[in-house]
């Protein structure tokens, strides 16, 4: 491995590492204080007391950092405030919900968004263009919980085509195991919140592709690739689209990672039970020790999606070397 | 070769574009002939419309750019009136193009080997070994190792970007091969090891070429005829030898004047003002402003074409003048007395 | 009188990790090493070479942009680098440079009258505004911007290719320097019009006793522009004497392929064939002994192991052991 | 000034900006006189004349967009909302661009440690979930609307320090700035009187984009429940409809405060666009 890698690594460790400093140490430091919702002060001073030593809370605050820290390395994340179950058991199975919605529908919407801004910027100055670039604009600038509930509105209850929300019909899949996600009723409650999802994300890598696109037009490049004879179409998907789908492509890993943090107002509206409805309901709790760790997932996914278009970027364009 | 057909005849060729600031004339009737394995030069300075010429024939003009009027005859076909998908199958075929800037020219993330046979394709079929060799010939005859077909442009200096260049242009042996500024970016040694090797190439190929360039020392030793262009116009075209020795034109013989000789103590002298911007309405000769022989007559009549012995053309009013003139010219004086020199000096 | 002497810039090259850990020497770019010149005040000294010789790096040690890894700069008895230290503002003020670029090197936010004014406020002159822009419409006017008012209030796009560098030049005198460093200001200029500014330089270095020292790849033009000529190669000055003396007898043999290879205007001129080969070298590893020998047409063995000292007389030298013989060594190698 | 003229000047210059500084310019003028002209209180409750409660009433003469669950005027609400999405919006904007800008003019231009350390910053609040980190902050501390500006001032500086940083990485290299150091001029000049002018157009479509966001975000905070409790927002107007599970009878509760957020942030975007566009030839002309 060379260098770069070994410090690109080194950094990306150490920005994890602040990060979840800072997040423990915001958590207790703030004026709020989460506490009091697991330890009310109405019980019993000896209740208080076991209650603290359970959750580790009696001992300094270094201390309790330190332990947090190690307890991190082997995946623990505590207990939750609320149901008292082991913060990982309560975040995975939520997580997986969220990926199941969130990345299909980012990757569909990048696809999508790429093909026909591609398309639309090559025959600039059409009506269609001048059409989807308003309505893509303005897609993008409605609030996407608002757009959701019109979808709603619209859909499920006037054309009863979709549930309302949820992830499976009440009472269908009582154990929530792996089966529930094979099952036709789970596409169908995937189906709306999906659709939704992929049009509000197409917005950014349309535009984006779009105009990158339109600055292509004038490299001399792709004129050179017009004047060796090459059809049009194989200069637009050839030279101009590849050339531009770089910089879409390597973003790609890196927006994963915020569209769970971003899929909170959407799952809200769908009562999806994934991380960021979990996070709403957390804080609205105070139960911390969910709120650290989903948190902390996020921005490993950031970090790692980073990484990943880092990584990315240097296989799909050869100039870049780190020798 | 004055009684074979050229390979590629311009007519009366006008270009415009479209822009925000109005509409812009590039191109104004331009006549330009190339013969069967002839090097001709096409001089000019920035602005002057020689990247416009080339666009229309290659037919990459920009969106906003638009033929007006004229024809371009390639053999007995007429470029301009060709479908789409016909003219598609001459581009590279019988006109390719030595650009200009060789590192934007090539697609950054793409082979050098792939560019090459990618033109090849794209007007018959050629197997994978095939295409390899083809392309360990072309590199050979331009001077690089076969070897580095394989890499990418970045990977390449100057020198080696321009020979790639040169070998992709000679693919598919056109007929004309438009050479662009192909030189600017590179030291004079380079430049003049790749002169030497497309003089060669020509001589054992065949080839005719159009070399587009600034720098009229470059032309003078490359080409046999020259075609000098001055805001749009060709004013003035020949025989090199007729050119440099006789110029006729004021703007030629201000050129040459203009530019240093090696090993010579005389100082050049710059022409006063500079090119017109071509959103100007066209009331006269172009170079009247800068012109010390310029008349009443120059500032309201665009000058006529007059056809001169050995396929001399001219565009000035005062072309008799020319003679008395050139004698003068090497004189700060002269090139004074031009209306936009005292406008500068008052 | 400014004298360049011994001036050295080595860049050295970002280490990997691996090679930290091994403690290697950094590598070093020896993009200047160990030039000597010096400029009399009213003439011109050329800098010629290729890209990469090293001569924008001089431009760049000359006015302080970048600071020398040895060797140093005397204005008369000052050293430019004792004087830096000592007065940033009024180093600065000393030497002037005009730059290559006409349409980079003017900030495109500013109006012709702020660009000319800026220098006296970054010097902390302390002048009136109205002073500022007489000076300002004095150092327009010189440099045939005239009448200066037309031009004041315009913004840089407004202005031809030619009306920038004269603003660029009037940017440098209005501090009235002793030094002009003028880094190959009409390579992108047209033709027609070069000579204008070539003819506006010599006059200012004429009238207000600049030195000047000119850097180009053209040897055309030097030759006809500069009183002085050194030819400089990796970062050497190779050949170096009065103008015409160089051009009409080259010593070196780099001088005679660059001589060789340039294009001339006159078609009775035929030159001889360039004899060089292969192309520069990598500055990180320049080659043992004279550095031109593995290009060399006339190399000898001990060409490769020892570096040439200076051989000539009366101001014209060229580093090559077999410069000024009678007799040229090509011959007998044939 | 003479910079908020010349943008004003270049933006009307094409028809959609011309349209879309029109729209922003009502709702500012909305935002300032609004709650002057609303016919009710933003928490008022309307009764009918026999004194009864008008809850989810359809739009009428007397409530054109109808009344709310709680019998309140929904047109009165979004007059109010308009200031809130514009103080929201302006004021975060303002604070993200003044902070990115210093920012990255600092991190670009020293590059080094101190590129370095900003940098790290920058990455960590990449890494932070924008949303639920708001949200947090806000249940942590204090759900007012001024914590609300603090909190995405807080995190969305970055972007424009990355943007910036990036342009003055490059300016630092144009010849105008070594131009500049050879008369004598120091870093501050240098930053602040060479590079800093040619950062504006960056700036202006950092503003548009933040103002964007920042009101789309207040919104969905809004709308999440935890906005302020004493001010009416586009966002929260939604929230109550959505919490009060009337949302899919009472369209005329629903619909108006998302087409507010759609247009004005729509205009927002055409704004910076229109600038954009003029701007860009000349950029394009000078390199």
């Amino acid at each position: 491995m060379s260098s770069f890698w070994v410090r690109r690594l080194w950094q990306s460790a150490l920005t994890l590492l602040i990060m979840l400093t800072l997040m423990f140490f915001m958590f207790r430091m703030l004026p709020g204080d989460p506490t009091a919702t697991v330890i009310s002060p109405a019980l019993y001073p000896k209740a208080q007391e076991t209650l603290r030593i359970q959750f580790g809370l009696d001992k300094p605050l270094w201390e309790q950092y330190l332990v947090y820290v190690k307890n991190l390395a082997v995946f623990d994340f505590g207990l939750s405030f609320h149901t008292g179950r082991p913060v990982a058991d309560e975040i995975s199975g939520r997580l997986l919900n969220t990926i199941l919605l969130v990345f299909p529908s980012m990757i569909a919407a990048y696809a999508l968004g790429a093909l026909v801004g591609a398309i639309v910027g090559w025959r600039r100055g059409s009506k269609l263009e001048a059409i989807l670039v308003f309505l893509s604009t303005a897609l993008q600038s409605a609030p996407v919980f608002w757009l959701s509930m019109l979808a709603i509105l619209f859909f499920s209850i006037r054309l009863d085509l979709f549930p309302i929300g949820h992830i499976v019909s009440p009472g269908m899949f009582p154990e929530e195991n792996w089966r529930m996600y094979l099952s036709m009723d789970f596409l169908h409650h995937l189906a709306l919140p999906f659709l939704v999802n992929t049009l509000y994300q197409f917005c950014f890598p349309f535009l984006l592709m779009r105009s990158s696109i339109l600055a292509t037009v004038g490299e001399d490049y792709i004129e050179l690739a017009k004047m060796k004879g090459l059809t049009d179409r194989r200069v637009l998907y050839h030279h101009a689209m590849r050339n531009s789908l770089l910089p879409l492509a390597t973003t790609l890993p890196m927006t994963l990672g915020w569209a769970v943090a971003g899929s909170v107002v959407i799952e809200t509206v769908f009562s999806w039970p994934g991380l960021g409805l979990l996070m709403v309901e957390a804080v609205g709790r105070s139960d911390y020790p969910v709120v650290q760790a989903a948190f902390l997932l996020i921005a490993v996914l950031t970090v790692v999606g980073t990484l990943i278009a880092d990584l990315l970027y240097t296989l799909l364009d050869p100039r870049i070397v780190n020798a | 070769m004055e009684d074979s057909t050229p390979v590629v005849d311009v007519q009366g060729l006008h270009v415009g574009y479209r822009t925000a600031s109005g509409p812009a004339r590039a191109l104004l009737d331009i006549d330009m002939t190339i013969q069967p394995n002839e090097r001709v030069g096409l001089v000019g300075e920035s602005g002057c419309g020689k990247s416009t010429l080339l666009k229309t024939i290659m037919g990459v003009l920009p969106p906003n750019g638009e033929v007006t009027e004229g024809r371009i005859f390639l053999g007995d076909d007429d470029l301009l009136e060709m479908s789409e998908e016909a003219r598609r199958k001459t581009r590279w075929a019988e006109i390719s193009m030595i650009t200009q800037s060789a590192l934007n020219a090539l697609n950054p993330v793409k082979r050098i080997d792939a560019q090459i046979l990618e033109a090849v394709r794209a007007h018959r079929r050629v197997s994978k070994a095939d295409g390899k060799a083809l392309v360990a010939r072309l590199f050979e005859m331009v001077g690089v190792s076969p070897d580095r077909a394989h890499d990418y442009p970045f990977q390449f200096s100057g020198g080696m970007r321009q020979r790639a260049v040169i070998a992709m242009a000679l693919a598919l042996s056109p007929r004309l091969i438009v050479a662009d500024e192909p030189t600017t970016a590179l030291d004079v040694i380079v430049q003049d090891q790749i002169f030497t090797r497309l003089r060669k190439l020509q001589d054992e190929r065949g080839f005719a070429m159009i070399l587009v360039t600034h720098d009229i020392a470059l032309v003078v030793e490359n080409c046999q005829r020259i075609c000098v262009m001055y805001a749009g116009m060709i004013v003035e075209t020949g025989q090199t030898q007729d050119i440099v020795n006789k110029p006729r034109h004021p703007y030629t013989i201000g050129l040459l004047n203009a530019v240093s000789v090696l090993g010579s103590t005389r100082e050049p002298i710059a022409i006063p003002g500079s090119p017109p911007n071509l959103f100007e309405k066209l009331g006269g000769c172009r170079f009247a402003p800068r012109c010390p022989l310029a008349t009443q007559l120059c500032h309201t009549q665009v000058p006529p074409r007059v056809d001169l012995e050995n396929d001399r053309v001219v565009r000035c009013h005062h072309w008799e003048k020319a003679d008395d003139f050139a004698a003068k010219a090497s004189s700060a004086e002269t090139w004074a007395q031009a209306p936009a020199a005292q406008l500068e000096n008052p | 009188m400014i004298k360049v002497d011994n001036l050295a810039k080595y860049f050295y090259l970002g280490q990997s990790f691996s090679e930290k850990i091994r403690r290697q020497e950094p590598k070093a770019l020896r993009a200047v090493d160990g030039v000597n010149f010096t400029v009399e005040a009213g003439q011109v000294m050329g800098l010629v070479g290729e890209s990469g010789c090293g001569k924008s790096t001089i431009a760049r040690l000359l006015v302080g942009l970048e600071t020398p890894t040895s060797g140093d700069v005397y204005f008369g008895a000052d050293s430019a680098q004792s004087l830096k230290q000592r007065d940033r503002r009024a180093f600065h003020r000393r030497v002037q440079m005009v730059f290559q670029d006409p349409y980079g090197s003017l900030n495109p936010q500013q109006r012709i009258g702020e660009i000319v004014t800026r220098p006296l406020i970054y010097q902390r002159n302390k002048m009136t505004d109205s002073e500022m822009r007489t000076l300002a419409v004095t150092a327009l006017q010189e440099a045939g911007l005239s009448p200066a008012s037309d031009y004041l209030d315009k913004f840089p796009h407004q202005l031809s290719g030619g009306q920038r560098q004269r603003v660029c030049i009037a940017r440098a005198t209005v501090l009235e320097p002793e030094m002009l460093i003028a880094d190959e200001p009409i390579s992108m200029l047209d033709v027609s019009i070069k000579w204008g500014i070539i003819q506006l330089l010599k006059r200012l270095v004429r009238e207000r006793r600049l030195a000047m020292v000119y850097i180009t790849h053209d040897l055309s033009s030097a030759g006809s522009i500069c009183d002085q000529l050194a030819v400089m190669y990796l970062g050497n000055i190779v050949e170096s004497g009065p103008a015409q003396q160089v051009i009409h007898s080259p010593q070196h043999p780099y001088t005679k392929a660059l001589l060789a290879s340039t294009p001339s205007i006159d078609p009775a001129f035929t030159r001889e064939t360039a004899q060089i080969t292969g192309a520069i070298p990598n500055p990180l590893n320049v080659p043992k002994g004279c550095r031109f020998h593995p290009r060399c047409p006339i190399a000898q063995p001990v060409c490769a192991t020892q570096s040439p000292d200076d051989r000539g007389a009366e101001g014209h030298y060229a580093a090559c052991h077999f410069a000024f013989d009678s007799q040229p060594k090509t011959e007998e190698l044939a | 000034m003479r910079t908020f003229l010349t943008f004003i000047n270049v933006t009307w210059k094409s028809t959609g900006g011309r349209i879309s500084l029109c729209i922003f310019g009502l709702c500012l003028i909305l935002a300032v006189i609004g709650p002057m002209i609303a016919p009710f209180g933003p928490s008022e409750r309307c009764y009918d004349a026999a004194g009864k409660l008008l809850r989810l009433t359809p739009p009428s003469w007397e409530h054109p967009l109808g009344t709310t669950v709680m019998g309140r005027d929904v047109l009165s609400q979004m007059l109010w909302g308009a200031r809130t999405a514009m103080l929201v919006g302006l004021l975060t904007a303002l604070g993200t661009v003044v902070i990115g800008l210093n920012f990255g003019l600092i991190a670009g231009y020293f590059g080094g440690r101190i590129d370095a350390i900003l940098m790290r910053i920058t990455d960590i609040l990449l890494g932070l979930p924008f949303l639920p980190f708001i949200i947090v902050l806000l249940a942590l501390t204090d759900r007012n609307i001024w914590t609300i500006i603090l909190a995405m001032t807080f995190v969305m500086w970055r972007s424009t320090a990355r943007i910036v940083r990036a342009e003055v990485m490059s300016l630092r290299e144009r010849q105008f700035v070594a131009a500049a150091r050879t008369t004598g001029a120091s870093d501050a000049d240098i930053l602040y009187r060479e590079i800093a002018p040619n950062i504006m157009p960056l700036a202006v479509t950092s503003i548009t984009f933040a103002l964007a966001w920042a009101i789309i975000t207040e919104a969905s905070i809004g709308f999440l429940g935890f906005g302020d409790p004493d001010v009416v927002s586009w966002g929260s107007i939604i929230y109550d409809a959505y919490a009060s599970q009337a949302m899919y009878r009472a369209p005329w509760w629903v619909v108006p405060p998302g087409i507010a957020i759609m247009v004005l942030v729509t205009s927002v975007y055409f704004i910076g666009r229109a600038y954009e566009e003029v701007i860009n030839p000349r950029l394009q002309e000078r390199s």
